[in-house]
């Protein structure tokens, strides 16, 4: 139990040594030694989950099981990462000017806090705490965005704000729709909130109110994952921030709004029994994944390219679980895990070849492999594997969904088949020419910090080879229990 | 760690596929072994290489005589948790690993002395990426479940591609890489979505399960069309080309040599296995198409290569001549076994697989043998080539040994397979529909125009090359095949000589395939002719190669003995006739241009040319014409426009206005609740 | 292998080795007497041989390897194809060592060396000559196989023994697939042998030349050699002539006596051949090279209509 | 008893809906800063009655929470935002004003029309409010997309904020005191980081109009 507020003391804890010590110069060390002292309690916490399976905390307002628990290991072991990824990228734009002591200190701050807010929205068991966590991870991100105040980092911001403020809005919402319908089954001494109790009690709901509330919740959260109508905001947000917050934006943002999806989900498909809420997000899945393909082949600016990527991935991932089916799940719940991997080391490269050319247009960025073959090879391997290439995992994974997609949604098939062939002409299309070819760039200072990319590739390669059996469990018994 | 199970293996059987992995396991370390010795050439050169091809001859002999063994399977514990790799090596896999073992020594041997210079990449990693390149094929060849066929494919496609960009410095090498890795894996997505097809909603993804399925005509038809989707753009069947000609000549010669010689194969093992093996119930209109495609595919490949200037894209479309040839047999095996004349089928069948052999040996031999010219000379345009068999003889005769297999000529391989392709297609006027019958003679005769075109091809190709006198000062200085690239070289020939002169122990090789795949084999009745290979019956069709060489042989020794016996052998050197015309100098040869141009004009439709014709006012007037490709402007250039379109189309949606981006979430979100209600 | 077999065989390769430039002759003292010329004589040929033989062999500087042993291999290949053919019986035991299509690929085989040949030396006219040689053989070996296959749809067979067996024995019915096949037949065996409608064999005018343009640098020898093999050439292909279309008269292994009255119908059947061959040549004039492709496209297709009509006319 | 109370919050309801009418048709920047204030008062009254008609103390705390952050503190921050950067009009920017009324009229319609099955399960005993507290959020949100200024846009998404409380109060007895303080917080952080980024808009285009927020766009 106690292994849970060191979770998530450790981040509010940082947060809050880094608002007086942000500015100086050992506070990216101690952003690291942060977040690496929350990767050591998860790894404990994973530990437990492992020895003695789903756990409760302080009265079951806590709640770890199969769906969280590699979720919050993964939260914080790319939040690590991207920590060490920082320590360089931060001294080098400190030494461009870009980032002023003042500013280092908002960065170093939000940072620490933005983890707490995401490890609480993983492990509440409230649907309103979740609530509550996601709007303040919105809130810490603006920041983070608009850290360095370009006009276009404030517009971005400012986008993100009200259009993610007023998505997360309609999500409250929903979450009180569904209080209203769970208080009538469970009564009003507090627990009508609490997700184990509604999901016992989650075939008793009264079908009108729940489906209300699931179109609320659907489009409130849709709005956080990136699905396509409600999407604009991303790309602006993820390329206009620090790269770091670009990677942690992509890598798991994302998968806390899809996890909160699919809270609501499980409960939505107990209560009516229909798979009104597999249809919705099967449909807007597809949408999301064919025309993020079709946004990527204009694309001039990298980091605004790997967002679209993400959204044609958040796409993907939204239609198998959309799908349903154990297949279809699992598949779902591994390619969170390696797109995530994956995608946050894509932004660490794409940060250094962007500090080395000095812009993010890609026409100006020319053979990197020439300058600095470790940063050319981070970012060929990476948008290799991230456009579903063997042997890493999303590939595992976008064979089992279109596979099975085959057989049970054949309708689906020729959009998916040539969204993906569009997004490998378009991505392939422009990272080639970066990474190959005559050189036009010049080395750094400072030298990259690269162990964070090829340690998530070697994951992510791993994942695409041996799945360890404890993860295997966890995927196993998450998608029996999401089903639909 | 290897799991073996599966039918009643006994324990030596247990050993073929255990040698085989292991050679797998080999080139892979070798390939690790490579990356650390990153810079130093003649380490990787000189030792790596040499013992990549070593391992490449034991697969070769491994595979050799495990081709009639029964099936053995192994499961490697990686791979999903619900699916680990499994492999099966049965006769199919057997005969195609010989291929790829064969080939591999020799390429490899050829490839220890061809990387003299940096190019580009350094040497270790070009060595890491040929070595995972061959393990990768090997190993597609052995899956056995759709999950490990898809990640050995791809992981083909990509090491291929890091070798096609090898010095990835000059511009067309990445855009032909690009074009290339984007058709393999958009082929590649086709093949999944067969697979998933195949499965049948079973979620069991092993080919066993898939054998067990019983598909609908429906699905069985999906699956049909999807697996000739994704394999043919990995062959290059028509539509779906023109990746090959790019990407084969922008790769080290080495590189292409195997990429043509034995991955175009890889898709034809995959066409048979998914085919005879999964589908097993082929219907006949199956056939015809493929028939069709094939034929379209080898006319327009053998047409193309005719009149191309670069040696290395005269190949590379006359690999697609060939494909289009396998595709065409293949199409003949599923209509015989379509009307249930399973031993028609299994003539056809050891016709394809025949040529697949021979063609993976002689198109290696001619990619080796431009590797070594364009080594020596640095030159690819047939322009600036010529009379090279003054300076480099050994590679000039190794490749005519090529060249004559390549045009289909009686001693070697290639006329082999032609021979049983078309004794195979004089059967075919016994299939029971009477339109098929009207059709087979028109197939035929095609075929045979294509057999007839490859020879004018490789004449101009070693013509223009070899013969006559050096275009260009520096060619008379151009040095021969050092010794690796000769053993390589040697290697292949002897594969060209060994496949054609005793076709009757390699048909006993194919006939397990045969048996395998259509219920039949050419076996017994091949067996007891001895030196003669007779298909059917003695009195039907007979072939003796040994005999027709010793008979070509021996009248040449008899007339080269009387002539020096009964007259003399005096000799005197002259200058060559020049018709009065004293300042003939090399520029007046014909070019390969030249040579292309009654082509040109006898086949127009298939060309779309743009002439460059001098005015009468040019200062120095130029006439160039350059020979394009109708599918670019036809089908390719048009789907990138209407993508082009589609994304400024889609592009509209991010205006940038806030108040447009708001009024999208709302009105989706009252779209939502309306839905919703109902 | 009877003794027979071998005697019937080697008497076959003397009778052809002999008989072929003699057909020569008496094709040109044909052609000489239609277009009212005085002809040489009938032995013209062989002097014209033995003269070269004794001869030097004059040959270029750069000249390879290949430009010498070209000669050799192109006689030997002639020289298997008449041994093949059946020209006297049909109990050959080399016959089974290649069937039709082998036949086929032998020429082709023979074609490709002397192209190669003539583009060794390295000048225009070998490298133009080598080119419309390659461009004729293209068109007419496909059209030659598709006759081929037309009789041995008749006879089930690809073996030539085996067609000549089963066409002789067959009463005298007229096949219309035959008679389709022996029109491109004579078509194509003019293309091959370089006569007059495609190319003239006597001239050495640079812009008509084909045949002659690749034995241009040749002398002395390998001269002597390439000219017999054009006699054996054109002696074969009025053999496969005689054996597809006019086959009585050709001995059978159980009738070993037949093999002397053979030879008397062989050389009458090839007297009326050649008498033939001189007219054609005296009525048709030299057609220009671009003509060439249509005149064996025609060849071509008419040998398809061949198997067509038989199908037809079986099914 | 309890109809007098429901009587008296579905008459709050109704004036909740009247004022984002009339925010929806208001230029004024500083009258629609009034019109918060005045929707502030109405949902504190509204906590208080049904605070008092459920015996729920911590309505009482709720109440006071709204009253000190959405009467006093958040429009005092507005007034002083605007005297900085002296805003004084705004202009629509897709749709005029009437236009804009008839949408919201057809919205409410919507709204209720959505939230009647619901409202007769609603055990509460202010029921129908439901429905108006539906059309408020709408209200607002249409009022976020016609405003081309930055603070009305701010305003709208305050008083989307008070229906959604509003909702939660009227519907369920208001939500877990733990969750009503993580939204007070959440709303207050918010607004201030606003007020942050309207200065720096003002002193990035010296303008506060979202019309230049408009590059970052696929051309």
């Amino acid at each position: 139990m106690t292994t849970l507020y060191f979770v998530l003391g450790i981040p509010l804890f940082g947060s809050m040594v880094l608002v007086f010590t942000g500015q100086r110069e050992a506070a990216r060390e101690i952003n690291v030694a942060f977040s690496f002292g929350t990767f050591v309690a998860t790894c404990l916490l994973t530990v437990e989950v492992i020895s003695n399976g789903p756990l409760f905390a302080w009265n079951r307002e806590f709640y770890i099981d199969p769906l969280n628990v590699f979720l919050v290991t993964l939260t914080s072991f790319v939040g690590l990462t991207t920590a060490i990824f920082s320590r360089p990228y931060m001294r080098i734009e400190r030494d461009h000017g870009k980032m002023t002591p003042r500013r280092l200190r908002v960065y170093h701050s939000m940072y620490q806090l933005f983890s707490f807010t995401m490890l609480l929205a993983l492990t509440t068991n409230n649907m309103g705490i979740l609530w509550v966590a996601m709007e303040a991870a919105t809130l810490t991100t603006v920041l983070l965005v608009s850290v360095y105040r370009t006009a276009a980092s404030l517009e971005a911001a400012w986008k993100y704000f009200i259009l993610c403020g007023v998505g997360i809005a309609q999500a409250l919402f929903g979450t009180v729709l569904l209080y209203m319908a769970a208080e009538k089954v469970i009564g009003t001494e507090g627990g009508a909130l609490l997700w184990t109790n509604l999901d016992t009690v989650k075939a008793q709901l009264d079908p009108g109110i729940i489906t209300l509330a699931f179109a609320f919740l659907f489009i409130g959260y849709g709005t956080k994952v990136g699905l396509v109508p409600m999407h604009n905001w991303l790309p602006d947000a993820h390329a206009e921030g620090p790269t770091p917050v670009s990677a942690v934006l992509s890598g798991l943002l994302l998968n806390i709004a899809v996890y909160a999806l699919l809270r609501c989900k499980v409960l939505t498909d107990g209560a009516l029994g229909s798979p009104l809420a597999g249809h919705l997000m099967m449909g807007f899945g597809l949408l999301s994944v064919v025309v993020a393909a079709f946004f990527l082949s204009r694309q001039k600016d990298i980091k605004r390219m790997f967002a679209y990527s993400s959204i044609e991935h958040m796409g993907l991932i939204t239609f198998a679980f959309g799908m349903g089916g154990p297949i279809a799940n699992y598949a779902g719940l591994l390619h969170m895990t390696v797109h995530s991997l994956i995608k946050s080391a894509i932004f660490f490269a794409v940060g250094h070849a962007t500090q080395k050319a000095g812009t993010q247009s890609m026409a100006d960025i020319r053979g990197l492999i020439k300058v600095s073959p470790t940063v050319g090879w981070g970012m060929m391997l990476g948008s290799l594997a991230i456009l579903g290439m063997p042997p890493f995992g999303v590939f595992a994974s976008e064979f089992l969904i279109l596979t099975t997609a085959m057989r049970e949604q054949p309708w689906a098939t020729p959009f998916l088949l040539l969204a993906l062939g569009v997004a490998f002409a378009a991505v392939f299309g422009r990272v080639q020419p970066m990474v190959f070819g005559e050189t036009s760039v010049k080395a750094l200072r400072h030298p990259p910090a690269l162990v964070p990319v090829f340690a998530h590739l070697g994951l992510g390669l791993m994942l695409g080879l041996y799945i360890p059996p404890y993860l295997d469990a966890w995927y196993r018994q998450a998608a029996r229990m999401i089903g639909g | 760690m290897i799991a073996p199970h599966g039918g009643a293996v006994d324990p030596t059987r247990w050993l073929h596929l255990d040698w085989i992995l292991l050679v797998i396991v080999a080139w892979l370390l070798i390939g690790v072994a490579g990356v650390f010795a990153l810079r130093r050439l003649t380490l990787v050169a000189r030792v790596l290489f040499p013992a990549g091809g070593a391992f490449g001859l034991l697969l070769f002999g491994v595979a050799l005589n495990s081709v009639w063994s029964s099936p053995a399977v192994a499961v490697l514990p990686i791979g999903l948790p619900s699916l680990p790799f499994h492999f099966r090596l049965d006769s199919l896999s057997a005969f195609f690993l010989l291929i790829i073992g064969g080939v591999s020594a020799g390429v490899s041997a050829f490839a220890a002395g061809y990387f003299r210079k940096g190019e580009g990449t350094p040497p270790g990693l070009l060595a890491l990426e040929y070595h995972v390149f061959l393990a990768s094929m090997a190993l597609v060849v052995l899956a056995d479940d759709a999950y490990a066929f898809m990640v050995m494919w791809e992981t083909m496609a990509l090491s291929s591609f890091f070798l096609v960009t090898a010095n990835h410095r000059i511009v067309e090498i990445q855009r032909a890489g690009y074009l290339y890795l984007l058709v393999a894996h958009i082929g590649a997505i086709g093949i999944l979505l067969c697979f998933g097809v195949l499965q049948a909603n079973t979620g069991d993804y092993t080919f066993a399960n898939m054998r067990a399925q019983a598909l609908s005509p429906f699905w069985a038809s999906v699956a049909f069309l999807l697996a000739l989707f994704g394999f043919g753009a990995k062959a290059g069947i028509v539509p779906l080309h023109v990746w090959l000609p790019e990407a084969h000549p922008a790769a080290p010669s080495p590189v292409s040599a195997l990429m043509s010689g034995v991955m175009l194969k890889t898709a034809i093992y995959g066409v048979l296995r998914v085919f005879f093996d999964l589908l097993h119930t082929p219907l006949w209109w199956w056939g015809l198409l493929l028939l069709a495609i094939g034929l379209a595919t080898a006319l327009f490949g053998v047409v193309f290569a005719a009149v191309q200037v670069d040696m290395k894209r005269l190949l590379a479309y006359s690999s697609i001549e060939n494909i289009g040839l396998l595709f065409a047999g293949i199409g003949l095996t599923v209509l015989f076994s379509a009307y249930g004349m399973q031993p028609m089928a299994a003539l056809a069948l050891t016709a394809v697989l025949y040529h697949v052999a021979s063609h993976a040996f002689f198109k290696s031999l001619l990619f080796v043998g431009t590797g070594a010219v364009l080594h020596a000379t640095g030159e690819r345009n047939l322009g600036k080539l010529g009379g090279l068999i003054r300076s480099m003889p050994w590679v000039a005769w190794v490749t005519l040994v090529g060249v004559l297999a390549s045009a289909g000529l009686p001693p070697l391989g290639g006329f082999v397979s032609e021979w049983l392709l078309l004794q195979s297609f004089l059967f075919a006027p016994g299939l029971p529909s009477s339109v098929l019958d009207m059709l087979i003679p028109v197939v035929a005769a095609l075929i045979a125009l294509v057999g007839a075109l490859a020879g004018y091809t490789m004449v101009k190709f070693f013509g223009v090359i070899f013969l006559g006198q050096p275009r260009e000062e520096k060619l008379v200085q151009a040095r021969d095949a050092g010794g690796w690239e000769r053993l390589g070289m040697a290697w292949l020939v002897g594969g060209c000589l060994a496949l054609g002169l005793f076709p009757v122990q390699f048909i006993a090789l194919i006939d397990p395939v045969t048996t395998a795949l259509v219920g039949a084999g050419l076996g017994e009745t091949v067996d007891d002719s001895g030196w003669l290979l007779v298909p059917v019956a003695i009195e039907r069709s007979s072939y003796g190669p040994a005999i027709f060489l010793l008979g070509v042989a021996a009248s040449f020794a008899l007339a080269f003995l009387l002539v020096r016996v009964l007259y003399h052998g005096r000799l005197r050197r002259a200058a060559p006739w020049d018709c009065g015309y004293p300042w003939q100098n090399a520029r007046m040869q014909d070019t390969a241009e030249g040579f292309g141009q009654p082509i040109r004009q006898i086949f127009e439709p298939f060309f779309r040319m743009e002439r460059e014709l001098p005015t009468p006012f040019d200062a120095e007037p130029r006439y160039r014409v350059s020979v394009g490709d109708h599918f670019w402007r036809w089908l390719y250039l048009p789907l990138a426009r209407a993508i082009e379109r589609l994304a400024s189309l889609i592009g509209l949606l991010q205006q940038g206005r806030i108040s447009v981006y708001l009024l999208y979430s709302f009105v989706t979100l009252i779209a939502v609740l309306v839905v919703v209600k109902q | 292998m009877t003794w027979l077999g071998v005697f019937s065989q080697l008497l076959e390769i003397v009778m052809a080795l002999l008989l072929a430039p003699l057909l020569g002759g008496w094709i040109n003292q044909c052609r000489a007497w239609l277009q009212n010329k005085s002809a040489p004589g009938l032995l013209q040929p062989y002097r014209m041989l033995h003269k070269l033989f004794n001869k030097e062999s004059v040959l270029a500087e750069h000249a390879s390897p290949l430009f010498r042993g070209a000669p050799y291999i192109v006689f030997g290949c002639m020289a298997l194809a008449c041994a093949i053919i059946p020209t006297l019986s049909t109990d050959l035991p080399l016959s089974p060592a290649a069937d039709a299509i082998a036949l086929v690929g032998l020429f082709a085989f023979a074609r490709v060396f002397v192209s190669l040949a003539a583009m060794d030396v390295g000048t225009s006219f070998g490298t133009l000559g080598a080119r419309r040689e390659m461009l004729i053989g293209f068109l007419a070996e496909p059209a030659l196989l598709m006759v081929l296959f037309s009789a041995s749809l008749i006879s089930k067979s690809t073996s030539l023994t085996t067609i000549v067996e089963t066409l002789a024995h067959r009463e005298l019915t007229i096949y219309p697939s035959l008679a389709f096949a022996g029109v491109a037949f004579t078509m194509v065996s003019l293309a091959e042998n370089a006569r007059v409608p495609v190319d003239n064999p006597t001239t050495h005018l640079e812009l008509t030349m084909i045949h002659e343009a690749l034995i241009l640098e040749y002398s002395g020898r390998h001269l002597a050699l390439l000219e017999w093999a054009a006699h054996l050439k054109l002696f074969a292909y009025s053999c496969i002539g005689l054996a597809l279309f006019f086959p009585w008269g050709i001995a059978e292994a159980q009738a070993p006596v037949t093999l002397l009255l053979a030879i008397p119908a062989l050389l009458l059947k090839l007297a009326i051949g050649g008498g033939l061959l001189a007219v054609l040549e005296t009525l048709s004039a030299k057609m220009r090279i671009f003509r060439v492709p249509e005149f064996l496209a025609t060849a071509f297709l008419l040998a398809v209509i061949g198997m067509l009509v038989h199908i037809l006319v079986r099914a | 008893m309890t109809e007098l109370v429901g009587q008296l919050i579905n008459l709050l309801a109704s004036i909740l809906l009247m004022l984002a009418f009339a925010m929806i048709s208001q230029r004024r920047i500083l009258s629609l800063i009034h019109l918060f204030t005045a929707q502030g008062v109405a949902l504190v009254a509204a906590t208080l009655v049904v605070g008092y008609a459920t015996q729920q103390p911590h309505l009482y705390l709720s109440a006071g929470i709204t009253l000190v952050l959405k009467v006093i503190l958040i429009p005092l921050l507005l007034h002083r935002v605007i005297a900085r950067l002296d805003v004084r009009w705004d202009i629509e920017t897709l749709i005029n004003i009437p236009t804009t009324m008839i949408i919201g009229i057809a919205l409410v319609i919507f709204a209720f029309d959505l939230a009647l099955p619901i409202s007769k399960l609603s055990v509460s005993v202010a029921r129908a409010t439901l429905g108006i507290a539906l059309a408020c959020v709408l209200l607002s949100f249409l009022m976020m997309i016609t405003r081309s200024k930055a603070v009305p846009q701010v305003i709208g998404f305050l008083s989307m904020e008070n229906g959604l409380f509003f909702a939660a109060t009227s519907a369920t007895y208001g939500m877990p005191m733990v969750v009503e303080l993580g939204i007070a917080l959440d709303v207050l952080v918010g607004i201030l980081i606003l007020g942050v980024f309207m200065f720096h808009i003002r002193e990035q285009f010296d303008s506060l109009d979202i019309r230049h927020l408009e590059k970052l766009r696929e051309d």
